[in-house]
């Protein structure tokens, strides 16, 4: 029973609550309006460089942070490509920068005024330091690879250590299981032996001098096969250093330790662990594997050594992955702690102020950046709007002043308008075939799927934003570089091809899927190509649409007949595009492969100036020909900016550095 | 009384648990790990994220260890990192996001009630007047129209043609207006009508005979005497409106892109952000069954007859 | 002779219903004096209970429709009452009690918060003084403990006990006239008893009138001073308590006798109903309403409706049969 | 108004106590209470519904829909998914007439060419539009397509409603998307109505611990935000390697649609029926057939479904539009039936996407937002009038 006043009060305790509800509901602080709003796109994963991917982390952390180098939009003039090309020019942390003769030597030196926003000074060490952590394997670094044309930087990320070697030794104690960093208590040392442990045959110590992955390529992470993982014993002469970055001196002390590496789940008798000290990873020893030195009196001088020429790699460092982080942060929070708002330490022109997720992130002006009084926004914020509709609607309604995305069914009525801004991208639209599937395994055949694409019609009926139809990979604009053109549409010649391939009139032809990832765009694109094909060759095919993880592991699985792919050239450069196709390459995903291109790819390493690009064309040729893509189209960017917006430039990257931008008064 | 909330406890720790379990097994059993990046990765890195979200393990490890933390450990620690917001526990996601959907709701359940249950009992003293047609009818229509189809048209007409409130976002009261207008309006609409039909039966007791014969005023005699009997279905009503709500925050929050914990759930679900999506779910179990033992409780107190148990 | 104290004239009742109109009463007069008790007897749907809400003016509108008439009460027609002004009376002069004490209280509110109210808005009582006086009527109508019980809600109550809370909440503000529709209906016989006493007792001391609705004859037989009797919305018969007993002039009043059991003689066990069913009210004919059902049916019965006529000269005998139904009676008894 | 209860005639004079007379008076009394004409719940039920006008209308506006829907194949109506994208993109209604289907469809065709007889020729060009203009039909409506197209030839009706970015027509896409729109709304609440009936009628019949454990998992699985388990389990269904099992068993994910649809919706099912059975389980017809030992199978089906069938189909009026508007709000969130099957609600959502404030291509969402509305609208309104009909409660109010 309940008390009679209990019930008697129960309408004003429920309007109480309800009220109560309401004052909370519009309790929420209002912020001061921002001088230029937009719309970033999807909520960005982390802030953290050296973990990010994708543009819309991009943008910000290039807000956020600053590398060595920035990429700049080179003048204002659109060049032969209508883009303006962007530069990585020493607006960044370093104020010059030299490469050596052979091109395998940067060096760059830091500007004095490089400062972090606590005050602190950027040196040449926060990069080594910043660097190391993207290596590590335990950072997990999607975007690692970025740092492989430095020399030992391969082998320090995946661990490859080698008897006689000098390798680190992470000793395995822990504060907590989620940190990244700091890691535990380092030994430096000789390896001098290293072999396995099995509860069976004991510690068993490997004759031969092979190599091995310190942290073991053994498991998959699958966890089935977490029980095989065998336990790993190593020999190390340890010497004594101060530190990890110090060089090691290696006639110092000495003395002899046991490793043993193991998991939790993994049962180790006592007996061993108390002779054997137990380590986390071993991996090459960064100081004296990796091409990075120090120098200079106040440690501002950088120098990288390259494994081969790498006529991009200043494109490199001024790409948002290669941005430092301020190490003494990273190492007091620790992993999701440093990033918080309240803990961050940035070196870039703008702070990170406030961050609601999926709502805004909002930056401030930093005035300790070097460049503070070239920066003309003092608040920026950054949305997360998903629904490019609502985006639109935003910025119709003046709430947003830049769209990075738009919605494509009304890209017709959009167009026209005087604040619609595009530019050809360094990006390309194709389809993925999966060579091994029969009767894609046919060139014949894949050239007629590709010849039998109205690829006009597709840029101008579905798509609607200008795109280029494609019919090479690489798009163009990249000076110097010529790609190769595939064939062009033409149904005869289609039908011809199938025909001889054994499919006359797509007589007998299997039903082939096409997989795509839920987007109507993409959609669209994926029925009028079906339609193509149906009544230009008369093969049918059906539609599969996946939401995007999944496509993507099917994608990478090679579970698809012919599957819709894009991909964003990452540095200006048609290696970018082409060395993703070589052999078993991991971006490959076709099954395709060829000893020719895989040659030509390799040589372009090592080759230089004309001569690279043009082993690059030739490489290129040998894939347009081959047709296991069918390029759509190239990519133009896609943005509205708002009138009172200054300093916004298209160019091929579709990159708009915030902190050049400036607004007029609303 | 004690008893009661006692017992629900109980059931609800077991519907929590049930829903942990089902979710965590439909989740595993998800071709296409959280880490299929664009990229392939390196063996090396995946291993390493695998084992920071305790991926790695056994799935029964997984299964238990994932009870232990909810169990075990604080609020604001029970769910571990997000996987597409690596910034971000999953407890501080929803701490965001709560806040923005409560209000919404909040606001938007304000609106249903004074909305539907004024139009019903107007509707059901005037019963077959011009009036009480005009209000069945556009009850019925703001049922039978989806609620994304009435928010987009709302956000022309409110935001452009009659431009009286921002397009979208968060953060003023008159962002929130809108999305909670759009949000209730389905619900003002059943609820008009439970009211209209509640107080039209309950007007027909004998006990309102009974209290108009006592000379009380019709306005007194539909308050005092007949509200609370017609309110009935309303309070039955408003546990599955509250799941209801719930739910159509998702979309509402998609078009007048609201931070709020739908947003953050369909993004996890589509993403397989497993932690975060598992996370949700438990919270929004935990959500409904306290609205359910509320709706009880206050079933009990509106009618003395009913017993809480 | 002074103006009686209500005083019903031509009153005509319908309600528009899916089927057609439904003519609920056709042309009811009567009167009633200070201090006395009225019976209005009749079979379900004979318009007893209609008339009474009509002169409460709880008849709802739509469907229900007051087609002519006046109510008088101590002068002043209540059916042209602006609302404001009856709603005065309602409880306060004239209460009325129902057939279902189960169902004619509120079961959401207490007993207090029912019992309050209704001498709060008449005598302007204080929550106080009007708990106070509450409590003084549920002691008056024989409720134990009434204190404690006050604040108990009705589903707590047995269904004598409700209808006590009945009876005190209508005498709450010592009206003139109680309307007790059906009071004991829904009751058990010993209960029925309980409450007839209590009534008759709170008459004695209040000198309240009582309309009395009911079909129970023996009911009416105890309690009633007059008696008028309704077939099909109108009245057949008026006649004082003794003599409706003595001597019934219309066949339906002699039926109704029939049907029930008396004290007096014995039928060998045998009640005798009325044949057929009572008719449709949508459609009455233009003969008697009853002739389909009378023994004593002649074919002028058929074609016009008997006009109530007096028997005696100082008019409180009435009835409406235009056959002399006692001479007939007689004659059977002879053959 | 009027007391059936006293309907049976006694004789007013006292009974005689021969036996003739007692005969003749019992025949009259049966002779009475043959006259007495029962109406039964049905045929009152629909007499009551057929007063009210606004039920009736949607009866017959849902019958028509149902009609054609079904007859949909039959209808000259352009195809559904043939693209037309070059001329007729985003095209706003017209009454100009169009073509079925422009004659280079039949251009690519390989076989065409070789054959001479003129009927194969015919025969062939038939089997091209069929595959190309229409989605899979099935055996039924590739009948129904042919018959079309030998009586209709060429002709469709024009563009009423517009086209859409493909430059599909939309009236056509309306009428197929009708198809799947009301058959995901009848099988999914027929799911529900199956599980949601048969638990509840046993739970209710059973009563005691058996009934209480039942209800007990009903209570609990009531406070699970099903909504967002479905949204997994959809999005899980749709994954290659599951869909190609399920596959295997012959569930195509349409099917999976109906019955994750059809189990959230039978948790209420199951508990009115549940308090329909419980109070009439003590009802005196049951204890007769009980007394005539019926097996409780029998007093459940033959006694106690049918008795609670109008609520059941009161309540089926309200699941099948909250089926339907279920099956928008997941094609919202791209979790409906999939191209190039069309829905109402993936029309709709289709058509919001083109209301901006820079341009509105009204079509593309009125004209299938209308529909869906209407006949939720109707089928509300036919639930009101049948709750009216059928709940006693309701009777005379």
């Amino acid at each position: 029973m309940i008390p009679r006043w209990l019930r008697n009060s129960f309408p004003y305790l429920a309007i109480g609550i309800l009220l109560a509800g309401l004052g909370y509901a519009i309790s929420f602080g209002q912020l001061e309006p921002a001088d230029f709003t937009y719309n970033n796109g999807a909520e960005i994963k982390t802030v953290d460089p050296a973990l990010a991917t994708g543009s819309p982390e991009g943008r910000i952390i290039n807000g956020l942070f600053e590398g060595l180098l920035r990429n700049m939009p080179t003048g204002t003039e659109p060049d032969e490509t209508s883009s303006i090309p962007l530069r990585p020019v020493t607006m960044g942390m370093a104020d010059t920068f030299e490469i050596s003769e052979d091109g395998k030597t940067y060096t760059f030196h830091i500007r004095e005024s490089a400062k972090w926003s606590n005050g602190d000074s950027v040196t040449a060490e926060d990069f080594r330091w910043s660097w190391q952590r993207m290596l590590h394997p335990e950072t997990g670094s999607e975007y690692v690879y970025q740092l492989y044309s430095i020399e030992g930087a391969l082998q320090y990320n995946t661990g490859a250590i080698e008897l006689g070697g000098i390798v680190e030794v992470e000793h395995g104690q822990r504060q907590t299981r989620t940190e990244l960093f700091p890691r535990a208590n380092i030994s430096r040392g000789k390896l001098v032996a290293h072999g396995t442990w099995s509860a069976a045959d004991g510690v068993v110590w490997a004759k031969a001098s092979a190599t091995d992955s310190g942290s073991g390529s053994h498991g998959h992470g699958d966890s089935e096969q977490e029980g095989d993982t065998p336990i790993e014993v190593y020999k190390v002469t340890v010497y004594s250093s101060d530190h990890i970055l110090d060089e090691l001196d290696l006639s110092g002390d000495s003395h002899e330790m046991l490793f043993i590496k193991y998991t939790d789940d993994q049962k180790v008798p006592e007996s061993i662990a108390g002779e054997y000290t137990r380590c986390f990873h071993v991996l090459p020893d960064f100081q004296s594997t990796v091409g990075l030195k120090v120098s200079g009196s106040d440690q501002r001088i950088l120098s990288v050594q390259l494994v081969e020429p790498t006529p991009y790699f200043s494109d490199l460092v001024a790409f948002y992955p290669l941005y430092p982080v301020h190490r003494k942060t990273v190492e007091t929070h620790g992993a999701m702690g440093w990033t918080k708002q309240e803990n961050i330490v940035t070196n870039g022109p703008f702070l990170l102020d406030d961050r609601r997720i999926r709502d805004r992130i909002r930056l401030v002006k930093n005035p300790r950046y070097w460049n503070a009084d070239g920066v003309s926004l003092e608040i920026i914020d950054a949305l997360s709007v998903e629904s490019d509709t609502t985006a639109l609607n935003m910025y119709m309604n003046g709430q947003v002043d830049w769209l990075t995305s738009l919605p494509t069914m009304i890209m017709k009525d959009l167009m026209p308008r005087e604040d619609f801004v595009s530019a050809p991208m360094l990006a390309s639209y194709f389809y993925r075939l999966n060579v091994d599937q029969k009767p894609l395994d046919d060139v014949r055949v894949r050239r007629a799927l590709n010849m039998a694409l109205d690829k006009v019609k597709i840029t101008e009926r579905v798509s609607k934003a200008g795109e280029i139809p494609a019919r090479s990979y690489v798009p163009p604009g990249l000076a110097g570089y010529d790609g190769y053109q595939c064939g062009e549409f033409n149904v005869k010649e289609a039908k011809r091809l199938l025909a001889e391939a054994g499919f006359p009139g797509g007589e007998g032809f299997p039903t082939m899927r096409i997989l795509y990832n839920t987007n109507d765009n993409h959609q669209a694109i994926a029925q009028v190509i079906q339609q193509d094909w149906k009544n230009n060759l008369g093969i049918e095919v059906r539609l599969e649409n996946m939401e995007w993880r999944t496509f993507l592991s099917n994608v990478s699985e090679t579970q698809f007949d012919i599957a819709r792919a894009g991909w964003i050239g990452d540095y200006p450069d048609p290696n970018t595009f082409l060395d993703m196709f070589v052999t078993d390459g991991p971006n490959n995903q076709t099954n395709w492969s060829n000893q020719q291109y895989d040659a030509l790819i390799e040589s372009a390493k090592t080759l230089r100036g004309e001569e690279r690009l043009k082993a690059l064309s030739e490489a290129e040729k040998i894939l347009m020909e081959e047709q296991p893509i069918i390029p759509i189209y190239y990519y133009v960017s896609k943005n509205m900016v708002s009138d009172r917006v200054k300093g916004f430039s298209a160019n091929i990257q579709d990159v708009h550095p915030l902190h050049v931008l400036t607004v007029e008064d609303k | 009384m004690f008893a009661f909330l006692l017992r629900r406890l109980g059931w609800a720790i077991l519907t929590v648990w049930i829903v942990y379990t089902v979710t965590f097994f439909l989740m595993r059993s998800v071709p296409g790990g959280p880490f299929d990046g664009e990229r392939q990765l390196p063996e090396e890195v995946e291993r390493n994220l695998l084992e920071k979200y305790n991926l790695n393990d056994p799935v029964h490890i997984q299964y238990f260890n994932g009870i232990r933390d909810i169990v075990a450990n604080p609020i604001g620690e029970k769910f571990g990192p997000s996987i597409r917001l690596a910034d971000y526990n999953v407890d501080e996601v929803i701490a965001q996001g709560f806040p923005v959907s409560a209000s919404l709701g909040i606001f938007a359940m304000v609106f249903a009630l004074l909305l539907g249950m004024t139009s019903g009992v107007i509707s059901a003293i005037k019963r077959n007047s011009a009036l009480d047609v005009g209000f069945m009818a556009a009850a019925t229509l703001g049922i039978s129209v989806p609620s994304f189809v009435l928010a987009s048209v709302a956000v022309i007409v409110f935001v452009f043609w009659i431009p009286i409130f921002p397009a979208a976002g968060w953060g003023e009261l008159s962002q929130i207006l809108l999305p909670a207008l759009c949000l209730g309006a389905p619900f003002a609409g059943y609820i008009a009508r439970l009211t209209r039909t509640g107080m039209l039966e309950v007007l027909g007791q004998d006990y309102i005979r009974t209290a108009y014969a006592k000379g009380l005023a019709t306005r007194r005699v539909v308050v005092r005497h007949a509200l609370r009997g017609a309110i009935l279905p309303v309070v039955s009503y408003l546990g599955p409106a509250v799941a209801g709500i719930l739910t159509g925050s998702l979309i509402v929050e998609r078009i007048f892109y609201l931070p709020g914990m739908g947003s953050h759930f369909i993004e996890a679900a589509l993403q397989r952000d497993y932690p975060l999506a598992m996370g949700m779910v438990l919270v929004y179990t935990c959500l409904l069954y306290v609205m359910n033992t509320l709706v009880d409780i206050s079933y009990g107190v509106i009618d003395p007859r009913v017993k809480v148990e | 002779m002074n103006k009686p104290l209500l005083q019903v004239e031509n009153l005509g009742v319908c309600f528009h219903t899916d089927n057609g109109t439904v003519n609920a009463v056709n042309g009811v007069s009567f009167q009633l004096e200070a201090g006395e008790t009225l019976g209005i007897v009749g079979e379900s749907g004979s318009g007893k209970s209609v008339t009474n809400l009509a002169i409460m003016g709880l008849i709802p509108s739509p469907p229900g429709e007051i087609t002519s008439g006046e109510v008088r009460f101590r002068g002043e027609d209540l059916l042209t009452m602006d609302s404001q002004h009856i709603r005065e009376i309602r409880g306060n002069k004239i209460a009325m009690i129902f057939q279902d004490p189960m169902t004619a209280l509120n079961p959401f509110l207490t007993v207090e918060e029912q019992l309050t109210e209704v001498t709060q808005l008449h005598l302007g009582h204080s929550r106080r003084e009007a708990r106070a006086h509450a409590i003084d009527m549920l002691e008056k109508v024989g409720i134990p403990a009434a204190s404690r019980r006050i604040d108990e809600y009705p589903h707590q109550f047995s269904g004598g006990m409700r209808q006590r809370v009945m009876i005190a909440m209508a005498l709450s503000c010592k009206p003139d006239i109680l309307i007790a529709d059906e009071p004991t209906t829904a009751l058990d016989v010993t209960i029925q008893a309980q409450i007839l006493e209590l009534m008759s007792e709170l008459q004695h001391q209040e000198g309240t009138a009582i309309i009395f609705i009911t079909h129970d004859l023996g009911v009416v037989a105890n309690t009633c001073h007059r008696v008028m009797v309704m077939y099909a919305g109108k009245p057949v018969e008026k006649a004082t308590t003794r003599e409706i007993f003595a001597s019934p002039h219309h066949p339906y009043s002699l039926g109704l006798l029939n049907s029930a059991l008396r004290w007096d003689e014995s039928h060998g066990g045998m009640l005798r109903a009325i044949p057929g069913q009572p008719p449709d009210l949508t459609q009455l004919g233009d003969g008697c309403a009853f002739a389909p059902r009378c023994e004593y049916c002649v074919d002028a019965c058929e074609t016009a409706v008997p006009p109530l006529i007096s028997v005696d000269k100082n008019q409180t005998r009435e009835h409406a049969c235009i056959q002399d139904l006692p001479s007939i009676r007689q004659t059977e008894v002879d053959v | 108004m009027s007391d059936v209860s006293d309907n049976a005639e006694l004789p007013n004079q006292p009974v005689p106590d021969t036996g003739k007379r007692d005969l003749e008076y019992y025949a009259r009394i049966l002779e009475e209470a043959r006259s007495i004409k029962g109406t039964s719940l049905w045929q009152d039920a629909w007499k009551q519904l057929k007063r009210n006008r606004a039920a009736m209308v949607s009866l017959v506006f849902l019958i028509l829909l149902a009609v054609l829907a079904f007859f949909t194949p039959l209808l000259p109506l352009q195809s559904p998914i043939y693209q037309d994208i070059e001329q007729r993109q985003l095209s706003a209604p017209s009454f100009s007439a169009i073509p079925l289907y422009p004659e280079s469809i039949f251009e690519n065709d390989e076989q065409l060419p070789k054959l001479s007889n003129e009927s194969e020729i015919a025969s062939r060009k038939q089997e091209i539009l069929v595959t190309t203009l229409w989605n899979n039909p099935g055996t039924v409506s590739q009948w129904l397509i042919k018959l079309r197209l030998s009586v209709f030839g060429t002709w469709s009706i024009p563009s009423l409603c517009g086209t859409d970015n493909l430059g599909r027509d939309v009236l056509s896409r309306v009428f197929w998307g009708a198809r799947v729109s009301i058959i995901v709304g009848i099988v999914a609440t027929f799911v529900s109505l199956l599980i949601g009936v048969s638990y509840g009628a046993i739970s209710g019949f059973m009563g005691g611990k058996v009934d209480n454990i039942m209800m007990r998992i009903v209570d609990v699985i009531y406070s699970v935000p099903f909504i967002f388990v479905v949204i997994f389990m959809i999005t899980i269904v749709k994954e290659d390697q599951i869909s190609a099992v399920l596959e295997k068993w012959g569930i195509d994910q349409i099917k999976v649609f109906f019955i994750m649809i059809g189990m959230i919706y039978w948790l209420t099912m199951a508990r009115v029926v549940r308090g329909q059975v419980i109070s009439l389980k003590n009802e005196q017809f049951v204890e007769a057939a009980r007394t005539i030992g019926a097996s409780p199978t029998r007093i459940i089906f033959k006694h106690l479904i049918p008795n609670v069938m109008g609520i059941v189909i009161v309540y089926l009026t309200l699941t099948i539009p909250a089926v339907m508007r279920f099956e928008a709000f997941l094609s919202f969130l791209g979790l409906g039936v999939e191209a190039p099957d069309v829905s109402w609600g993936l029309l709709v959502n289709e058509g919001i996407q083109v209301i901006t404030p820079i341009k509105t291509y009204g079509w593309l969402v009125l004209y299938p937002g209308l529909t869906l509305a209407l006949t939720l609208f109707a089928l509300s309104f036919l639930g009101d009038g049948l709750r009216d009909a059928l709940d006693p409660k309701m009777k005379n109010k």
